[in-house]
This record gives C-alpha cells, structure tokens and sequence, in this order.
C-alpha cells in the first residue's frame, strides 16, 4: 500500500470524526436534538469499502449509524450536519435527520432506521441491475446484531438464490445497543452463517482500511463475475455510545482503552509515522480537516431552518 | 397504447390481460412472488406470463421480507416491480417494508428516489378458510400516508385499477378478491389509455339511500339494493374502489341528494374503513335524515366452518336489514348487537 | 395484594412499580426483550429488574418474531409474559405473531389455550426522530378482535393500566410514550386492588364540547382547553385511555350533555382510531349541534427536523382552532387543509 | 426393531393415510369445503416422531399440512373429520378448519397456516418449561420451504442463544407449493444451515418411521439433557397434489412414481414381508383401519353442524 493511499484513507477517516466530533458538540449544546449514533471507531470501514467500489452505479445501503458512510461517499460535511441542524440545505432537507437520510447522488441509497431492513432493498437495487446493464453491486451495511432480524436472513438467501450482486457487510462492533451481541447468539463469528446460504463469507480487521478495501474489493469482484452474493464481516470497536448520553457502564473494564488503542485514526498513524510520514505532516493533515469541518458547521449553522410550508410535498408523486 | 378492443373474461383473465400488457408495454416491468412465473401462480392469474416474458418473471423463496424489500429496492433502481402476496394475511409478516420503506422512499428523499411498485394481493373469506386466510386488511394499509389502495371487484376494474396501478408512480396495494378470480366471464375492455387513480364507481342508482362499498361484499350489497327496490326503497349503491384516495366528492355528492348512508365492508367494523367514510361524510356537515350504520365482519376472529363464518361477515339479511334500518330510521340492527367487551 | 402507598414517581418509575409488582405477586410473569435485563432498557425503564427477579428477566437478540413469538408459546404454557418492542414502529416487522397468532389463540382452541401477554411498548414523535421512529399505530392494533390496546399517559396510568393489561387474560398491547418516561415526578398509588381493562379518564369537565383524546397529545388538549376556556369555551377533556375495548358509553355520556364532539390524536387522521370514534358517536343517534371534528397528523410521513415534525402534529394552535370552530360551528380549519390527493 | 414396532407404525401410518383419502373423497364430494393439504407419503415423520416424545409434556407444533401429526398424537379420526365438515364436535368446534385445528389436550399445540410462525411459539412453549419444571421438549415442524422466512431463522437462533429445548423439524418434501424448493436456495441441505446457528443438524430417510424415531429420539435426549436445539430434516416426498385439485404438471416426469415406489406405508410393508409378515395379516391390519376410519367418517357427518350462536365466544377471556 502506498503512501499516498493511507494518507488519504487517514483524511476520509478524519473528515468523519470530525464530522461525529462537530456532531456530538452540536448535539451536547442542543442545537442538535433527539437521537443520534456516531460512528467513531469504525471509520475504516466505510473509507476501505468506498474505495472499492465504483459509487457511479454501486450503491451503498447504510443504516442509522450513517454519517460515516455518507461521508466516506463524498457527502459534504455540511450538507449531513446541515440534515441533522434541520437545514432546508441539509442531505434530506431535515426529513431524515440522523437516522434516515439518503443521498442518492452520491451511491448511498438511505440510512435505514429499522434494523435490517436494508438488506432486501439492497438486493432489490442489485435485482435492478441485471435489467439495466449498469454491472451494479448493492452493498447492505449493518450491524453484527441485524444478523438476528428475520429479513436479513430472508435477504441473504434471496441473494443467493437469485445469484445478485450484493455485498452483505457486518460491521461488527460486537454490541447490539446496549448488550453484548455474544450473549445473544451462540457463535458469534458471523461470517460462518455464509455458508447456510451457500455464499463465500469472510473476516477480518475492520480497523484496517486496507484490509476492508481488499475484501469488498474481492468481494466486488466475484459479484462483477456473477458468481453471487459475499457476506464480509469487518471487526471493529465503536469508541462510544451507541447514541450520545450512553454512559456505557455495560462495557468491561479495561475494554475501551483497548479499543481506542487499535483505533483506526491511531492505527492509521501510526502506521503513517512507521512509514515515515512525520507528526507534523500528520497534525496538518488532521487541521485542514478540522478547519474544512469548522466552516461546514459554521455554514449549517447559518443556513435557513427547512420550511415547514413544504412538510407536505413528495407524500406522493 | 394499444387500441380498445373487447374480450370476454373472467377476473382472473383480466388481472392477467392487465398484466401482460404492462410487461409488454413497459419495459421497466418485472413480476415476481411465490409461485407466480413456471406455475403461473396458485390460483392461475399469472399463467403464460413466464413463457411470455422471461426472466422478467420470476418465482422467489417464501420470503415476504425479501419479496417486498427486493420490490422497494428494484423501484428506486428504476424498475417497476409488481409483486404478489398471495394472501393479504401474509403481508403482516412483512409490513415494515410496506410502512416502513416504501412509503418513505419519495418524502425522504424529497422525489429524488421513487417507489413505484405494485403489491398484489387478495383477501377475504373463502368457504372453509381458516382465521390466518380470510381477513379483510384494507384499513391497515389504507390509514399509511405515502401508499395507494384499491379493491377492484367487477372484472373490468380487475384489469383498469391493476394498471392504474403499475402505472402510478407510487407504492400502490391492488387487493384482489380469489372468490372472484374464476367467476363468471364478462366483456372487459382492454387496452385504451391507463386511467388516472382513484374514482368511485356507481354500481345502482338510487335516492333514498347511499350504500358505500367496496370489496366482494358488493354482490350482496346489489342483491340486498334489489330486495329492497321491491320493498319501495331505492339504494345507490357506491364503489369505493378506490380506498386511499378515497373519492369523498363522488360520495358526498350522492349522500346530499339521499340524505341517508350505510357502509357495507368485509372487514371487521371496529377501525375499518367503513369508520372513514362516515366520519368524513359527517364532518363534512351534510345533513343525514337519519343516523349513518356502518355493517361489517362482527368482532370476532374468522371461524373456519362455513356456516359460522356466514354468521361472522355481513349476510343479505344483515344487509338488507340495514339498508330498512337506515331507510326508514329503525332503532336497531347488527351493530347495536355487539358484545360490549367486544368494541 | 399490596397495601396501598403512595410514592412520587416519574413515568418511567411508575412503569417499573408496576413491572415490579408483577414480578413479585405473578410468578408466572417473565419479562423479556430487547435491552431490557442488564441494561435495564433503553429508557431505563426496566433498570434493577433482572437483578431483583433473576433469569425471568433476560434480553433477546434483535428478533421481533422470535420475542412476540416467544411470548404467544410461552403464555400458551401458563406463564405471563412481558415483552417490550422498543418502538410500535419495530411491530411491523413481526406482525403477523400479534395480528395471525396472539389473537387467534383463545378463539381457535375454545378457550382451551389463552394467550395472556403484555406487549409494552412506546410511539410518537420526539425531537428530532426519523419517520421510522415517530408514528402511532393504535390504530393498527386496535382493528384486531382479539387484542386490547390502552395508552396510558398519567403517570397513575402508567402503572395502573400496565397491571390491568398484565391481569388480563387477553394479548394486551400497551403502548406508551418515550417523552413521557422522564417528565415530572407526581405523586402515584401503588398497590391495591388491580383494576379491570376499559374505562376512560375524565381529565376536565365542561360543558360546551367534549374533546376526546389519548396518549401525549392530550397535554396540549387540556393546555388548549385552558386557552379556550379563557374565551368562554368550557372544554371538557376525555381520556380515551383503553383504545379496545373502547368506553363508549363514557363518551357519549358526555357529547349528549354537550352536543358538539371533537376528536384529537397524535395519530394520522385518515384511518385513525378517531374515525372509529366519531363513528360510534354519530351511529348512536346523539344529536350534534355542529359537526364533529378530528384532529390528527397531516397526511404526510412525519420528518424529522423539530419545525417540519411540528407543522405535521396537531399543535396547540390548531387543538385551540378546532375547540373554536366545534364550539362556534365555524365551517372552516385543518381537516379541509389537507390535499385533496393526500385523503 | 422389532416386528411389534414395525407393525404398530404402520397402523399409525394407515390411520394417517386412510384419513387423508376420506378427507379427499369428501372435499370432492364437496362435504368438506376449502383448500385442503394432505399429507399423503409424509406418515413416517409424524409417526416416528411421536415415538420419540412423550406428549404428556411435550409439545408439537404442526403447520396447515397437520392432518397426521394430530393423528399420530393420537386425536381421533372422528375429530379431525369432523373438524373439516364444520361440526361441533370438530377437534376445534369447526374454528379452525383444515389448515388451523389445535388439540392441546394430545400435544399437538395447533396447525398454523403462516408459513414458519409456529418456530418462535414454539421456542415460547420451550422457554415456560424452562420455569414449570415440565422438562417440556417443543418440536416445531415446518416445510423445507418455511426455512426461507424471517421468523424460522429468529427462532432457531432465539433458541441457540437461550439454549432451549426445541427439536425444528423439517419435512423436507422438495416442493414449496408448486416451486421446486430447489429453485429458489442455493444449497438445498438445509441441515447443514444448522451451524450458523451452533446447534447440531441432521438429515435423514423421512419415509422410515425407525429413522425418524431415532434421530428425533436422539434431539430429544440432547434436548433434555440441556444441550439445547436440533435441526432436524426428514427427506421425503409427497404423493399428492399440494392441495386437493393441483394437478403436479410441474413434477417431473418419473419423480412421482419413484415417490410413490419410496413411500412410507409400502416401503413399511415391503419390510414387514421381508421379517415374515404374511399378506393375509398385512390386508387385516390395512382394513381394520380403513373400517375404523369409516366409522369415524359415518359419526362425524352424522354429527350436528357446530352452531353459528356461537361464534362470538372465546374471543376475549
Ligand atoms: C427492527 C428493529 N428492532 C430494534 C431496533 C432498535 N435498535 C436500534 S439499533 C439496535 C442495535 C443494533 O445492533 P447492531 O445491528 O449490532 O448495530 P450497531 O448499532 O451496533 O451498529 C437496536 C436493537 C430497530 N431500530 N429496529
Ligand atoms: C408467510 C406465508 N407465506 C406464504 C404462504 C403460502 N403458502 C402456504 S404453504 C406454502 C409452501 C410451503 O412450503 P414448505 O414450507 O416446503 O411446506 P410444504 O407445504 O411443502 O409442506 C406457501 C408458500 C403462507 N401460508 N404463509
Ligand atoms: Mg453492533
Ligand atoms: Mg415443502
């Protein structure tokens, strides 16, 4: 992997944490309001997977916690903390806040508020594909949780069966809210369940970007080659609550200092310093983001409120 | 758009005319559900389809969540899905792709993205059905801003309301009737341009009192409408096939002129839709001779023997007991029946 | 059964009294769900549960059908199960256990099996809450013979009515409110006798118009009442707390003082339980002397920006508007706002 | 296995079958009304199964394909005939037809006529034995089709997590409806999906009643034992319509008569020549049964049709 690659992976991952940061400030300040699911920690997730695909006819298929993947798909800052400030310029025009925005001109195809529910529209979106010639991959990302929700399940040998070109990847962050999803199963490597469905599945670190864009882009691949369905499960740590205010009391000792060790952004630097990259470089890498985030928060904040005379439009067509 | 021409059809020969014209004359089209493309369906309405179309047809898993899921999906992709539940009762094992997903699609993303699929469906009871297959489920779907509903009963609207449908750019639910699909043939006519959604249709002109129906249910609405005409009253009996948008205007105007309203539905009365109609007809001011009766399922659970779920859902007695009630301002009838603890 | 004591509790609190309460006097009760043992809830509504009782309190994967499924066989077998759906939003991907097999049970086997289960939980809008986490679907549930549905919205209610729901020997949905679980603590009474499902709260008498009402929403009523009165208007305020069974009598005790009925919920107005109520009333003969009005969500999905989710909930602006135009029959107002495609 | 044994499953087996065929006789003379699913070259799996449980406490959930099931619990032939023709003294007062009959008082807790809603109840059942010191076994049993819906999956999972003693059972026909269920999946052994879930999966010769017994025996010891679920798969066919009046044009040509070559009831008689049994014995056993069920039908249409006053009872306790 080049330099220049962990660089930019490493700005992607800033720009969303930056993006999650300015978020949870706005939130803690009210000027934000309700519920909202950050995504700190799982940065390389998004930033590896965009990378492998091709978001002029792929299409991402995120979920509540999708500022990361908004980002990672070129969504400007301001136009997801212009969503969630209730901007007539935000990503959805306030109508999905949070939890729900879409942004079709960018592959990312909606965050989904119901857990798992994306999964069979993101085979719809592949089943779309082999009409329209446009060689498509669908990628529905969730949680290691959803793997319990019934549609998931029906999604997966849907997929399967019909041959579609869809990605299903797990981003395991080993808690389903506020419980540990191991003791809601009984194995927890997710990646196994694959084989119920006759799909390839695969692991592996979801805190390495390069480790998530050689597996989506395998994954890519076989779907590119019509050879079906790939479940991929990327292992990762959330370095926060599962919504702002969760105190985490839930999580044994010791286990979030690990996390925030093998962090991504850390990992990522580290990694950049091994290579040689220097801590100044670094540090202005991170402060052109830093800044970039600060005028998209400062231009949301002075954009006009959506208007309320328009909550009625696009009910129908 | 092909040129009109008239055949002799059943209903289920309708539904499938309306469906092989939408798959020839949109591309965009794709069919698929349990059982609809090599067997051409279990009750034979998507027969040659398959053959006729290709992989445009298609049989899936029993899987409503990816049924449903996959429709949604493919319609923000640009395709025109028509999809089968093959009882409205299954839909519940799904609905969050119906509430939750597709009515969303277009508000979300403020017309961005489109959901314009079809679900087809069939509900009601059939003799020997059990609870699990013969509810009436409009009023779930119709209370969902963001979805379309529509009942066709003759088999004339079987074809029209089915590609009024697939042709409309919304998530729109086409709830069939299976005791209708291999009734008696009529001249349909096919082709012509698609009309636009909603609309009621006037099945009997009357002046002495609107019966608002919809759903199979209107047989014995019409026999009950001709007892009646030869007992001296003179029901309009109204379609209101179209259940979301419902064509207020259309009925109201028919309740001005009678004075008089009754709701015949097979749905059960408690939540129904029948509750819409008349809520909308008195909120709306218009003065009533004598007080609205809405008539539907009793409030209880859909027993499979045939003669106790004749007991259950609206008879010709019942209906014509409410078509005197409400013609002559009898103080009683079905609905004062009601167990208490049953409203 | 306990002493009566009175305590002062918040919403929440009041929940997890009565939770409590049925955990140690019912050991049959077990209580399950998402989050809902060692987190203690994601309202922390259940917190100190699991460690008081033990393994009858556990959490559940992320699995609606398994947990309302888990629930129907359990209480099949002579237990009494408490399980939470986080959101009434997150019903609809399971559905089918409450609609196609709760309600069934009892009916089905003669009353040789009985399904007697508590469903709790909570709807609506909050700030900031996405469409997918903001609707209230009573309406829904209340449709269903078979099902009771009650919305508590005092905190009294809160634990009175969870108790009655968990005595009861019918599948019982209790639907709560999340911006109700942390609000003012009140003084509360616990214990005593467990009262039966139905009945209605009187939460104002007057005698100008009854306003029939439920959940949240009715905050604002009686803060419009206040305002009304203030003009002269003297509101009378029901509580509609137990949606199925539905007291009618209650209600229409009081239009027929009053002559004049407004309905208000939180709910969308087309197809909503309002329309259910306005029915009853107008069927039963009562004279009005203006219209009946509902006042419920605008036709459009619910955004989640605080000023767009505002214009689409009936605000106090137009409760007040609609107390007006019921009281003084003025013939314009909300209801007629809506598109005429949206109906 | 001892002659005995062969013998008295093949009486169940007959009882089974000869019910079947009166039901079919009276649906086509319009006696019995509505869509009817016979279970006709399916007898082994209910018949060994049963073997293995001990319905004094355990608890079997059947799906609308449940004729045999009840009658291998021991429900009366009168009672499931007179269920079908609508009379009072229908197993289920005429409530639940064909397809929705339960009779709690022989272990067999209800047909159910969505497909793959009766796994999670079943867990429920599981779950209150748990706390009623029943040592309760739940056996759900479903289609392979059923395997493809979300609530099959919750549930197998449900029960992995919570370790309970559920046996799912799947009665592997090869057919959803009129779908080869082999066009619709991508790996058609679905005991092998038992894995994603941790729990042991088995499949075995559905038509012979001693393997059935076996491996459901087996489930439940480990069942009972605390070892939690079992995936069963019982391979077979069956040698009917999937409701009375389909016509199987689309079984391929020679797939029915092998099936009905590898049936239950002649593949018990085949062996019982083979351990001796004379022709004379196997005939009187066959028509003692098919006079048996006679009787049944005669009382059954003869009994009064149950009473529409009463249908709005049991509604509400
Ligand atoms: C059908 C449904 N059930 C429950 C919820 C509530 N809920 C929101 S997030 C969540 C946990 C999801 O866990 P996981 O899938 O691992 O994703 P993560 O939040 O860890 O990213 C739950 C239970 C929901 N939104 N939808
Ligand atoms: C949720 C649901 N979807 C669809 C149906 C319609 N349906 C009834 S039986 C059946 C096929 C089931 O196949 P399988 O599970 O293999 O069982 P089999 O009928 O072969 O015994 C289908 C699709 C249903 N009853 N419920
Ligand atoms: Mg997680
Ligand atoms: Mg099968």
């Amino acid at each position: 992997m080049s330099q220049d690659t962990l660089l930019a992976s490493l700005e992607v991952m800033h720009r969303i944490r930056e993006t999650e940061e300015t978020i949870s400030r706005l939130r803690l300040s009210e000027d934000i309001v309700g519920s909202v699911h950050l995504c700190n920690g799982q940065e390389a997730i998004y930033t590896g997977a965009v990378r492998a695909l091709d978001l002029g006819r792929d299409a991402v298929f995120p979920t509540y916690r999708g500022h990361g993947w908004a980002i990672a798909c070129g969504v400007p800052p301001e136009a997801v903390l212009a969503e969630l400030l209730g901007r007539a310029s935000g990503i959805s025009g306030g109508r999905g806040g949070s939890a729900y925005f879409t942004a079709p001109g960018y592959g990312m195809y909606g965050e989904n508020s119901i857990v798992g529910a994306g999964a069979p529209i993101a085979c719809g979106a592949a089943l779309a594909g082999r009409f329209d010639g446009s060689g498509r991959v669908a990628l529905a990302s969730f949680g290691e949780g959803a793997m319990n929700q019934g549609a998931v399940h029906e999604a997966m040998n849907f997929a399967a069966a019909m041959t579609l070109p869809v990605i299903f990847l797990v981003e395991n962050n080993t808690y389903s809210e506020l419980t540990p999803t191991r003791d809601v199963v009984r194995n927890d490597q997710f990646f196994r369940r694959a084989s119920a469905y006759g799909m390839a599945g695969v692991r592996f670190d979801g805190n390495d970007p390069d480790a998530v864009r050689d597996a989506v882009a395998d994954a890519v691949e076989r779907c590119r080659n019509g050879a079906g369905p790939v479940l991929l499960e990327a292992m990762t740590q959330r370095i926060v609550g599962h919504y702002i205010g969760d105190v985490q009391h839930y999580r044994p000792a010791g286990e979030l200092d690990a996390a925030i060790a093998a962090e991504p952004i850390a990992r990522a630097e580290r990694m950049a310093r091994a290579a040689g990259v220097g801590d100044t470089e670094l540090a202005a890498l991170r402060q052109r983001v830093v800044d970039e985030v600060d005028r998209a928060a400062q231009a949301a904040l002075s954009a006009p409120l959506a208007d309320p005379a328009t909550v009625e439009e696009h009910v129908y067509a | 758009m092909p040129e009109i021409i008239e055949k002799t059809l059943s209903y289920a020969e309708s539904v499938n005319a309306a469906l092989s014209r939408a798959l020839e004359e949109r591309p965009e089209t794709l069919l698929f559900g349990e059982d609809v493309a090599i067997p051409g369906g279990v009750f034979g309405v998507t027969k040659g389809l398959r053959r006729k179309f290709g992989e445009r047809v298609f049989d899936t898993p029993i899987s409503e969540s990816a049924i449903l899921g996959g429709a949604v999906g493919s319609a923000m992709f640009g395709r025109r899905p028509i999809v089968e539940i093959m009882w409205a009762d299954f839909a519940l094992v799904a609905f969050d792709q119906i509430v939750n997903q597709a009515a969303n699609v277009r508000y979300v993303s403020r017309g961005a993205l489109a959901a314009p699929l079809t679900v087809r469906t069939q509900q009601g009871n059939a003799p020997g059905a059990c609870a699990q297959h013969s509810q009436s489920l409009e009023a779930l779907f119709a209370h969902i801003p963001g979805i379309r509903v529509c009942m066709p009963t003759t088999n004339q609207d079987a074809y029209d309301l089915l590609l009024s449908a697939i042709w409309s750019d919304d998530p729109t639910i086409v709830i069939e009737n299976r005791t209708l699909y291999h009734g008696a043939k009529q001249p349909v006519r096919i082709g012509g341009p698609v009309q636009a959604v909603g609309g009621v249709g006037l099945r009997r002109s009357g002046s002495d009192l609107t019966v608002v129906t919809w759903g199979a249910m209107q047989h014995r609405v019409l026999a009950a409408a001709e007892r009646a005409a030869a007992e001296g009253i003179d029901a309009e009996v109204i379609d209101a096939r179209w259940i979301r948008p419902l064509d207020l205007d259309s009925i109201l105007a028919s309740v001005q002129r009678t004075g008089r309203l009754l709701v015949v539905h097979e749905a059960h009365t408690t939540g129904g839709v029948g509750a819409e109609v008349v809520s909308r007809v008195v909120e709306s001011g218009v003065q009533l001779t004598s007080p609205p009766v809405r008539i539907g399922a009793l409030e209880t659970r859909i027993p499979a023997a045939v003669q106790l779920a004749a007991r259950v859902l609206p008879g010709d007695e019942d209906i014509l007991g409410a078509i005197r009630r409400v013609a002559h301002d009898v103080p009683a009838g079905r609905v004062e029946a009601m167990p208490a603890g049953a409203r």
